[in-house]
């Protein structure tokens, strides 16, 4: 009742771990996936090692937080060793995490869908991209670009993602290459979305993900007039952002025919229906783990079903896209 | 939906105790209020914003209840530890905090073992016992006398102090390791508190794990946001967050963390050994 | 102490009402006046009289409010009448508001300083500006030009504001005419508000407000499937979009040196500092009257004091910009 | 902080009663919790979504919080009502609110004057006064018989009706103004209550002031957000806002509204004189 297919790729409910939250280690990952999650994306990583921004690298402001950790990975060569220990394949196998979060009643023993891994990859030129894709594209379903991140240094992610010209060539160089489905992962912090969008998918994007960390915004300590962040500002995640992603979803999906990735702000089944009805055929769930623990995906894909029974929904299909209808 | 602590409190050091030569423990006033009442073995976020920014996570060495008060104690090993070891009383500091799940206490007789400066969160955890009436032996270890912490205060909280030194300056001759397993010859204890270099740590688990003695650890790792999200402190191969889940983990669930005396991460995610 | 200028013009207080909050009618702002603002600005108005959308217009999201009202306003020349019912000069003068919320033993028979009035205007053409302009500048202490407003039709608000070019020409047209200062209202929908700013800087403007209503966003509910607001997006506005205001005036600040009015979910005096810190020189408030009402303004004005004593601040002056000192 | 109620309701229409040729009463399952229990002289904000999209602040006419139900009365004035017209039983509405002040009880003797559709919010106040034991005398006045709303219930509360038509169809033939004078010559009130079209208040004002009996008035303008923060619905010359300092205001009050009676303001500002 709750598959829902991108590119081809069939996911067993609509809710993905998303880019940057519990995703530097396999081990926190298949967390993740056992907790219910139908795919993670992996922390972004790139082709060298990157220690990223001193603490303070994160804040919580009104309605979520601000994060500038800046990209931090071990780089490609080392990241590998963790692709490869995400469980993709689940038949009958799981993970036991005892009383520290997974329903294993829910895992253990069963018929389990394969699960989705989508590796989150960055770089500052069409080649570095291409270079990574090619060290990892065998070991996971899908790449998702990283050419949004609001804090990256040196020309990676928002600096590529608030140029049409730029995210055109990055995304072609990565799908040239790939044997998986490229996903291109953009930022809300430009003057128009649907260009940028439509950029990414004449270059050949098979599917996008919107949108990643609004703003940037800064906090600064009242007491000293010290911005908090080391990086001074970070992107803003949580709740509050919903608003806005919904929006680019909306206005992307009237625009862009390639499948969408709803993410910014969930933290229910209610935020999950409204993506869908925007126009996402999935969601990434991120900051809300900060509030509920990875048994936000097993509660929200319970929440979701009963939802969709109660509003005689059959399936996923049904609802995306809802609100273009009038 | 939980309510995360994690607006920074700018706070005065009240006072600075020079524990050793390279030990310091800074107090600073702290509001006793719902959940920012300190559990022993729970951390906070101390940011540094005078010289070098930078923020670390510290073991609470201290919890004070009747003057409102806690204490950080702090062992100058690096940039960030000498920036800090260079303030003086009336500096500022900004903490969250505090995190992490603290020791639970079962049984009344206890066996605190605590190596170097992993005596902090031990300290705080004997202070509660012993409060509660609990029997408490501690081992407390390093390399030699003078970097012993908290002889006097652990002394006067009641608890039989076995201390031991590498250079047999004071006490026993010898390692932790040595030191718990002539303990345990001759006594029995209902749980044991452990926290030191994780080599130490490992070796006590065996120990410790062979006497069937329910044990309690105290688990460091690179840590960014203590929020539960970034990822950074995600143990294999459970995938816990030592900022949530942990930092203190019982001997099952320890049995669970492979890299449990192997390696940790650092900031990049590159493996380390020990 | 808590004197700021802008322009050559002195502010009792860096508290001022911001554009389209209970700005419609003289009445209002002179309540609002009543309650410790410093000044206010009007709801935005146009050459011709305008119904806006139709409601819902305004609903409620995360962290505050987005709102697509439409620039609804009576036109130029009625409003002049409410214009002329500001009561700018306040010697001895005041109005009585009972137990419905002005504190009246501060005013009533006090020297009170002279308040600010500041009429938002906007059109779709530099010669629409200009005309309003033209009309209003002998009536106002100031004038804002609303090239920012994320819902606006045909031409007006944000479709100016987006593009660094139409700013020029627009502030362009608003300055040669106007005998008073000229403000301009930015958007932060834009890859670089910077540009944006300096574009707005070359053509004379003499001050900057940042910033109008984040997003647009839009809030779909979950039961239709049904975009609330009549316009199905608008603004967003309220405490959690000050991260991001706060960092487009800690940006503008370092690259524009015409004064800035920080704006933009400021619910208390923390939130003021924090605009100061970043280098406002006065801030505006809107949406936080929803949850205080008018008071708000004397609240903040009394916290604000007591904060600059505690932490030994003399002047407004000796706290903007505080946090670019490293 | 104020929480504001800002979250819609997509209720289903439970029940549709034709009051009248031209007035219909909706009535919806309403949660009756916290700040969500209405006061009389409150009103909700109706969103139709259905057809022509479109939301106006309605006044509460009933306040069953036995059953858990409220309802709202229309007349057909223009697109809007007339689209709720042709909704039928099952049909779904977004609702959110309560708003505004309601009706303050002051005293045991009590006037309620309600003009046509103006007597939802008085029944309203009504059945909460009798319920109280208070001594209600209404004064109930529309066009001609057909019109008079509510006279059942209202007999049924205990309250005295004194109707008036301006046809003479049913009880006194004139207006609500003639009616209270007359009453007014006989009995004296502690308070009055009153709500109907903006010129027959203003008279119905003089009329009180006059005999110096406390009167709250239920006002309306054109509404946009309903949260206080818009402006839209801003009076001269106090500038008070009728969804958060209004709708009801004391004669006191009203004095200071120097726009009461006079004028109102449409859509876009522009000043209608009444």
């Amino acid at each position: 009742m709750l598959k829902t297919r991108i590119s081809g790729i069939e996911f067993e409910n609509p809710l993905i771990l998303a880019a940057g939250i519990m995703g530097s280690t396999a081990a926190s990952m298949n967390w993740i996936l056992d907790s219910g999650a139908s795919g993670v994306v992996t922390k972004s990583f790139s082709k060298e090692p990157n220690k990223g921004y001193k603490n303070p690298t994160t804040v919580e402001v009104e309605g979520g937080i601000i994060n500038a950790i800046g990209l931090s990975n071990p780089g490609v060569s080392n990241f590998k060793n963790e692709l490869k220990l995400i469980k993709r394949n689940r038949k009958g196998t799981t993970q036991e995490n005892g009383d520290k979060g997974i329903d294993s009643k829910i895992a253990i023993g069963k018929e389990i869908s394969d699960k989705i891994a989508i590796a989150s990859v960055y770089g500052s030129t069409p080649e570095e991209f291409a270079d990574v894709v090619l060290e990892v594209h065998d070991l996971v379903d899908m790449i998702e670009l990283n050419i949004s991140c609001p804090h990256a240094m040196g020309g990676c992610g928002a600096a590529i993602g608030q140029d049409p010209n730029l995210t055109y060539e990055v995304v072609k160089a990565a799908k040239k290459l790939s044997h998986v489905p490229i996903i291109a992962k953009l930022t809300p912090n430009v003057t128009d979305i649907v260009e940028i969008a439509n950029s990414a998918k004449n270059a050949g994007a098979d599917a996008l993900t919107l949108i990643n960390s609004l703003g940037p915004g800064m906090k600064i300590e009242i007491n000293t007039g010290i911005p908090i962040l080391s990086n001074k500002f970070g992107g803003m995640s949580g709740p509050a952002i919903k608003p806005i992603a919904v929006k680019c979803v909306f206005d992307v999906y009237e625009s862009c025919d390639i499948p969408i990735i709803g993410v910014g702000g969930i933290r229910d089944y209610k935020d999950v229906v409204e993506f869908l009805y925007a126009g996402s055929s999935a969601v990434e769930i991120g900051t809300s783990i900060m509030y509920e623990g990875p048994k936000i995906f097993s509660n929200i894909n319970n929440e979701l079903k009963n939802f969709m029974v109660e509003n005689n929904f059959n399936s996923i299909d049904e609802i995306i896209g809802f609100a273009h209808k009038d | 939906m939980n309510k995360i602590i994690n607006d920074y409190r700018i706070l005065e050091i009240k006072e600075i105790i020079s524990e050793t030569d390279t030990i310091k423990t800074f107090i600073f006033d702290w509001e006793m209020e719902g959940n920012r009442i300190p559990k022993p073995g729970q951390f906070v976020m101390v940011w540094s914003f005078l010289r070098k920014k930078d923020e670390k996570p510290m073991s609470i060495s201290k919890i004070d209840e009747n003057n409102n008060q806690i204490a950080i104690t702090l062992k100058n090993v690096g940039e960030f530890t000498n920036d800090l070891h260079n303030l003086t009383v009336g500096d500022k500091l900004g903490i969250r905090g505090p995190y992490g799940n603290g020791f639970e206490m079962e049984g009344d007789n206890i066996l605190a073992i605590g190596g170097g400066v992993g005596m902090a969160p031990i300290s705080c955890f004997v202070d509660q016992a012993t409060d509660n009436g609990s029997n408490v032996d501690i081992v407390s270890a390093s390399v030699t006398k003078n970097e012993l912490l908290f002889l006097d205060r652990m002394k006067n909280s009641g608890a039989n102090i076995f201390t031991c030194t590498d250079d047999g300056t004071c006490g026993f001759e010898g390692f932790a390791t040595h030191r718990t397993i002539d303990l345990l010859e001759s006594r029995s204890y209902d749980m044991a508190v452990v926290c030191g270099p994780e080599i130490m740590m490992k070796e006590i688990f065996n120990i410790l794990e062979a006497k069937q003695i329910p044990a309690q650890y105290s688990m460091e790792r690179y840590m960014k946001c203590a929020m539960g999200v970034c990822g950074q402190c995600c143990v294999d191969n459970t995938g816990w967050r030592i900022c949530v889940e942990g930092p203190i983990f019982s001997t099952e669930d320890l049995k669970k963390i492979t890299e449990f005396g192997k390696y940790h991460r650092d900031a990049s995610g590159i493996k380390e050994t020990f």
